[in-house]
């Protein structure tokens, strides 16, 4: 029916276009490994970058924050996402489409503003900035990715599988258990995946709200490049998206497949 | 007693009736089938005993005990879905031991029941594969013995052979059948399928917008439809609308706009000069070329030949508009009569009841039959 | 000359044969069924003529001039989907219409040639519904016409019935055959119901696992089918394994191992001392209780009854561990053997066939049928 | 079956949520209409923080660029996302797998870390900070959303609609016209809606590869929230919410409906 030029093409050019997408990256991640901090050519493999992070003692304390915080941003939020979304699979209520529309657009607030919004919040409440600040605000932010995440999931689970166990003496709690958590599991996971990722990548909220003599990783590359673009950074930089790329990938993988 | 029992049982959602004022019991051990169009309401009756929804109003009981305010998990009452609604993420062996895991029996007990009724349905060897490396008729099977391994005191089934192709359907019939009448568990089936109906269960009761329209055997139903809509849904029927021109012991005497005079059973309730249905199934139709005496008596002309295999299908226009479909056992090689061949159409009184009396408004079927 | 006309046609996807050397021949105006069960390949065959898949190897002809190379939208030929395939974007009239605007027919041309299918099909009214305002029933009608109305030199039916309930199943059945009529168009069926395929057609191919096994009327496929398959999936048979003891003009006499003698008609390729199975429909078996004169005659006890409504089958147990299933019509109410009648088996020689010559193993039937 | 306490406390649960994330956007909002600049309550409905916007050259030359690019690149995402997604639904080949699974991380990579790696980039390419580099980065960005989009659309969609098509006649041209394009118009639009918004609300990517005296919205408004926090920034946070929300509601119903 087609000719072979169509699928051609059309390999040809998404080809390129990921090129293009990956090849800052992974142009980043070589200069990271490359022992000229002038950016040289031919590269010669060196770790000294990675060993300058070592003892960049404001760096390490950095991304120890941004981890801490990610770690209980993704908890939270996994927790409460998880609950919400049952609660938004199981009962009817007259309000859940109003709810469930709501709960879409926060993923589409520009980030900037949500921070700009919060720490103006944050002030009139009297809190100011500070490190629960910064952890309600991170909750706020990834809690809808969460949600969708595991609606989407639980969207393709049969009520009928529920019903059935109950059919065969599962009390609620044992249903649950046994059938609806395993089924869901994979969405709960992906989901406190997206919510690290969303927290430990996020700049403008934790800039804003961190109270003083606190910073976190983003903020801290932030800085260092207006400083200067050291090499320093790309190695920063080559870790994040390494660990960004593994945990999303992971997420998908969780979503998509099992 | 009855062992399964609906009193005046309702279920409304808002403006719409799916349950209306329904009472009905159902035997130890009987094979019970709800039959009715898709939205007629036969699956919210399952749900209504299996738990899953709660009358609107009325009472059901189990055993003589009231269960209505019971949750599903307590009622002790197996159900198969359309869709078998197996466990994805267990094995063949996991689904079925699901039941007897969750009353904590031993381990020995649980395997060797298991192992029982994996050869009940030929499915030994089969433990550990995941439903969806299952064939249609094998995960129908898992999920039957998946309901029966418990023992439960009643057992429902919503359509489970819906997904099953034609052939394997019947196989499964069978099947089915063969299970219930070993295990001997009140059973009670909802299908769309009629033909199901009737060669399964010891007893038929037909549904339509909520409301059970009649209530009999196998036979009753099919041989003594109380209505139109009965002798429509349960197999094929040709109508007959006239006025009562004899009534009498021997029967009741109908002739028609076009003058033709019909014999049929009386029924009470029906008084000279009434208008009615008569209703007579093409089965019983015999179609001759010779000359035969008989209490009903047509002739026409043979319009139209439909060859079934294991019968052959006559359409005759009998001159004044209408027509009789006639189904004819194919006995030898099918087709006697091609279209075109004159032949007389006659049925005895017996086979021919009254549906309607003073319908409002009977809706004209295509070529006599629907 | 056949119209359509397909040569030695093969489709292959990787390892699996979707078609395996088929070669057919259907002649203008024809209603073809392919029936086979599910996977057996006859969707390909569709697909194949309509141009979504190509062929593997061979050519496919329409009107004398091969196609096969063709891009489906120069080929002319209708399809109706499974699924109907209604653009939902679009009114009815605008699906109907499609074709024809594509054309770039006048405008006039179009809204009369609209409105004369849509009187064909009994949808004048619906012309601005989007088709999921519409019943399944309706869909499958617009599906129709929108496919009939540029008028198409085949039309294609890929088991466009097989999304409806049975009742409207049947109804549906008797609507398409009358427009097939009508519009005389050459018409490919493809389903897995067999007795959809008896019912509706001129001819039906019977396919399995991408082969034809067979090819000819209702009637020679189900009176004579030529293997244990198709009789096996073309309505039900009863098997009796055994030797060839006598062979002559008169037919073959097959002694089975528990030393019946049974009569069958002959055909070619059979030498004495041979074994082989003899098959008989269900519907050509007579049950008595009397003395009867026969060519096949067995006894035995009634020990399944099933009311069917317009019939009702036995199970009967020859004796020997065999069983034979016989169907009854119910001229009168049915059941006219109960389980555990002593009853006379008897049918015709003429009604027996032989369906396999030394089969390599012919799997043992459920209840000596299936 | 379940009792009456499990929606209401959802109910409750998701109620305050939603408040919790809103309050802050909607404080904000509400400041923005306030005459006092220093918060003071009760609110005096006053415009002058908008007025004051107007005769803000800097920032309305920034809201244009921001535009301009924004239009850009929806118009080279939208057309892009749609040949691509096509494409990946149509023709089968051998890396169609390993392409599609490489398209979906990109969303997950951080900007900053995408900015970073994008500002090396051009600078070794010798392309340093420009427009084109700014348009170029853009379009990476948003092509993932957009692709997700359509795919999420014509996966709905069903192949025999276009094979019933062909099959009355219709050409592939006139297949793609009257069948395949108004089935996966809904899609495109939301593509073209997320595109705009992805790009209009960036921050580092704009602001790593602007050349020198160009500026964005959301650079300015970083810039201004550093300098010191006037209530003219809550006016024009409120105004980019405002235009976010609507496109992205515009985008979710356009997905959801018809």
């Amino acid at each position: 029916m087609k000719n072979r030029i169509g699928p051609l093409l059309t390999y040809i050019y998404l080809l390129a276009f990921l090129v293009f997408l990956y090849a800052p990256v992974l142009a980043m991640m070589a200069m990271s490994f490359n022992r000229s901090p002038l950016y040289a050519l031919p590269i010669q493999l060196d770790l000294r970058w990675f060993r300058a992070l070592m003892n960049n003692k404001r760096l390490i304390q950095a991304t120890g924050n941004s981890i801490v915080l990610a770690l209980a941003n993704m908890a939270t939020a996994t927790v409460i996402g998880t609950s919400a979304s049952l609660a938004l699979a199981r009962y009817q209520f007259k309000a859940k489409k109003v709810l469930s529309v709501l709960l879409v657009p926060p993923i589409a607030i520009p980030w900037l503003i949500l921070a700009v919004s919060m720490l103006l919040f944050f002030q009139l409440l009297g809190l100011g900035r500070s490190l629960s600040s910064m952890y309600v605000a991170h909750v706020a932010v990834s809690l809808p990715y969460a949600i969708l995440v595991i609606t989407a999931r639980l969207a393709g689970s049969d009520s009928s599988l529920e019903e059935a166990a109950m059919s065969l003496g599962a009390n609620p709690v044992i249903t649950f258990l046994r059938i609806t958590f395993p089924l869901m599991l994979p969405g709960v996971l992906a989901a406190a995946l997206f919510s690290f990722t969303v927290s430990f990548d996020n700049f403008a909220i934790s800039y804003f709200l961190a109270p003083p003599g606190v910073s976190t990783l983003p903020v801290e590359i932030y800085s260092a490049i207006r400083k200067g673009f050291t090499p320093e950074i790309n190695a920063i930089a080559t870790i994040t998206f390494a660990v960004s790329m593994i945990m999303v990938l992971m997420a998908d993988r969780l979503v998509r497949f099992d | 007693m009855s062992y399964v029992r609906l009193d005046k049982v309702t279920k409304r959602y808002r403006e719409i009736y799916a349950a209306r004022n329904i009472s009905l019991a159902i035997e130890k051990g009987e094979f019970f089938c709800l039959v009715g169009p898709s939205g007629s309401g036969k699956t919210t009756m399952l749900r209504l005993i299996a738990g899953f929804v709660r009358p609107t109003a009325g009472r059901v009981y189990i055993d003589g005990r009231r269960i209505d305010d019971q949750p599903p998990y307590k009622r002790d009452v197996g159900i198969v879905f359309q869709n078998y609604a197996l466990f994805p993420h267990m094995s063949v062996r996991d689904n079925v031991a699901f039941g007897l895991r969750v009353r904590n029996l031993d381990r020995v007990a649980i395997d060797q029941r298991i192992e029982e009724m994996l050869d009940l349905v030929q499915l030994r060897g089969f433990e550990d594969r995941r439903p969806d490396e299952l064939s249609g008729g094998q995960q129908q099977r898992v999920a039957l013995v998946r309901a029966l391994v418990t023992r439960p005191r009643v057992l429902l089934l919503d359509e489970p052979l819906g997904a099953l192709d034609k052939k394997l359907r019947t196989q499964m019939q069978v099947e089915l059948k063969q299970i219930q009448r070993e295990v001997g568990i009140t059973t009670i089936f909802v299908t769309h399928d009629q033909e199901e109906a009737l060669s399964l269960s010891d007893r038929v009761g037909v549904i339509d917008k909520g409301v059970l329209v009649q209530l009999g055997s196998p036979t009753e139903v099919y041989e003594r439809p109380t209505n139109h809509f009965v002798a429509n849904f349960i197999g094929q029927s040709n109508f007959f609308k006239g006025e009562i021109t004899d009534l009498g012991d021997e029967g009741v005497v109908v002739t028609t706009p076009s003058g033709a005079v019909l014999r049929g059973s009386a029924r009470s309730g029906l008084s000279l000069g009434q208008q009615v249905t008569l209703a007579v199934r093409p089965e019983k139709v015999r179609l001759t070329t010779g000359d035969v005496e008989a209490h009903n008596r047509l002739e026409g002309t043979v319009v139209h030949v439909t060859y079934l295999g294991n019968s052959t299908s006559y359409v005759i226009d009998s001159g004044d508009g209408g027509t009789v479909v006639a189904l004819q056992q194919n006995l030898l090689a099918g087709g006697a009569y091609p279209a075109g061949t004159e032949v007389v159409v006659t049925w005895s009184k017996e086979s021919c009841f009254v549906v309607a009396a003073n319908p409002a408004r009977v809706p004209q079927p295509r070529q006599g039959s629907e």
